[in-house]
């Protein structure tokens, strides 16, 4: 089975996130393919690499970014959530002049299309959010 | 496997208050481009979405009704309004915007593809739908 | 002694309003933000309850709010006083403490 | 045609959970995430409105999450299947369609 | 005016689903130091967070249960729970986890600082509250 | 009237900061002291400076800013709140060993403390969540 997983809420105050986590990573398990995750709303929230999280609580954004290693997972942001929240890449920052960027690795930003495709070309979606 | 699919966008939360309403009037503008088969459901207080006469001069927000009116030119062929959702508001159909459709090419035309469905249709359309996005 | 307590959830999606009005004194007022003013809405099935409230307690909703979700004049509850957020400012100086419902 | 629906709201804080059941066919399995566990639970007032659904549709809830929330297994209501995530992508895949009520 | 003021910490939500509970124990916790007078109402779902054998083994979440017991070593003198929502959760106080308060100077001690209270008594609490805390 | 505000939502999400924005705004006009602008859980994405709304929507950060820099506010975000969510300032970035900062002018991070300060030292507080 081809899954599209979206996640619609940010890392901690929600905890759709973490059920979006692991489903995505009991599919992955079982040998699913997922197709991409895609994270709007608050969500992009989750490919910040500059938390820190408590030593005895979980790490969300590298939880994610492990998995994307292990089963080479697409995770992209909406670009357009980004901007209002705060999530920058390279190509956000040079255009819309910022001095700093914050994506963790194995994040991209692009648009709303990549969540309509995914919808399309996989034979699931699952929403996670608030 | 047709790569046309129906796809619902299911609306339960009222504007303004949270962005839910607004961020997924854009998932259905981006999606016009991909020429999918779309409607749109709103119940609960998705309903007040689309209720006539919103005024955000106040409230320095972005008044984003006048863009359900233009969704029949981005190829939603129904808006759907869960009827008990409305009653419990003191609302009914007069309330709401009408949002007219056009195909160019057989140049079919729609006044108002804005429409009260009761229980037994939402049940049936949401089992149609291949493809349900939840805001 | 008389508190505000806010509300600015809808009422037809938590129980915020209900229980603001189940749990303030006599004499406090409730201002509706936000979502919160559907509840100053005429005619809805939360109408009873706002208006049962409003036996011993003030009612009010914010104007900005209520413009932007098209709650015109007259379909705003009579008894419920609308305000700006200088009047909102007002409320919070007038009573001895706020108290949010979210 | 079955589908699966999500619902991961608290019966006592939304209505997510009374409108899946309301808008989902004869058939359907729902499931039960995060604080929608609250659900199936025994003894609440809204397990009149579970046990009812469950006459034509399956319920489904996660382990995971009633663990969390103190949710023993003598306290789920019979009939409730609790399953974990795998079990999770198993009934996505066994159904048509996933459909989250938020 | 005293510095000395009486809080309330109103606890509306269920443990887990989202992080108020939790943020709303480490306002508790860091407050202990202002040494005022603190009291926690438990209304609503937030009556969940007291609910005896919490087990996030299986969630990779920080299980805060234990958190709430020691809540009478940081100067909070009672945590109340509102009866009606309790009963409409099938819960009784038996369900709940008790929590233990001593006067360190006095040496005077409480077994169980938790207690279930009726409409009237909340409205009474809130009432001489001077400061309501809501998350 | 000496008023402590307390802001538990991000921007944009939840209209809970625009609400706070706009009673911070006029108590400060009609010339009432704000003892302290609190952000707590979700509330500390306020006060990030890589923020680009669309032209035509609000800049929820810059009128925080602005509004700081004319009655000299103070903007405090919970430190706590601020590494589960990824916002930094230069301290925070040489403490957890972070390559960027995010934080806005006229913020600063500091702990929990400083909300219950807030709340003995004024008249009311007002809380604006979700």
């Amino acid at each position: 089975m081809k899954l599209a997983v979206q996640v619609n809420e940010g890392p901690y105050q929600h905890q759709a996130t973490d059920s979006a986590y692991h489903f995505t990573k009991a599919a992955l398990e079982k040998g699913h393919e997922v197709f991409r995750v895609f994270f709007y709303h608050d969500g992009v929230l989750n490919g910040t690499r500059l938390t820190t999280p408590p030593q005895d609580d979980r790490n969300i954004v590298n939880r994610w970014v492990e998995l994307a290693e292990k089963y080479d997972l697409d995770l992209v942001l909406c670009v357009a959530a980004a901007q209002r929240r705060g999530l920058v890449d390279d190509g956000e920052a040079q255009r819309n002049g910022k001095d700093a960027t914050n994506i963790a690795p194995k994040f991209r930003i692009s648009g709303l299309g990549q969540l309509i495709e995914a919808a399309i070309q996989s034979d699931r979606l699952v929403v996670f959010g608030d | 496997m047709s790569d046309i699919k129906k796809f619902m966008y299911l609306n339960r939360r009222a504007p303004y208050g949270t962005i839910y309403a607004w961020e997924s009037l854009e998932v259905v503008l981006i999606g016009a481009a991909f020429d999918q088969q779309v409607s749109l459901m709103f119940m609960d207080d998705g309903v007040f979405q689309l209720v006539k006469g919103s005024d955000t001069s106040q409230s320095d927000m972005k008044n984003f009704l006048p863009t359900y009116r233009t969704l029949g030119d981005y190829g939603v062929r129904h808006l759907y309004v869960d009827k008990a959702s409305l009653e419990a508001r003191g609302l009914t159909t007069d309330d709401l915007i009408e949002v007219a459709w056009e195909d160019f090419e057989t140049e079919e035309e729609v006044d108002n593809i804005v429409e009260a469905v009761d229980a037994d249709q939402v049940v049936q359309l949401m089992a149609e739908s291949e493809v349900v996005f939840s805001f | 002694m008389a508190d505000l307590h806010t509300v600015n959830k809808s009422p037809f999606d938590k129980n915020s309003l209900e229980a603001a009005i189940k749990f303030s004194q006599a004499g406090s007022s409730i201002l509706l933000i936000e979502d919160g003013v559907y509840g100053a809405m005429k005619g809805t099935s939360a109408e009873a309850m706002v208006k049962g409230a409003m036996g011993d307690k003030k009612m009010y909703a914010l104007k900005s709010d209520l413009m932007a979700r098209a709650i015109k004049d007259d379909r705003i509850i009579e008894g419920v006083t609308v305000v700006d957020y200088a009047g909102f400012v007002d409320l919070v100086e007038a009573n001895d403490k706020v108290q949010a419902w979210l």
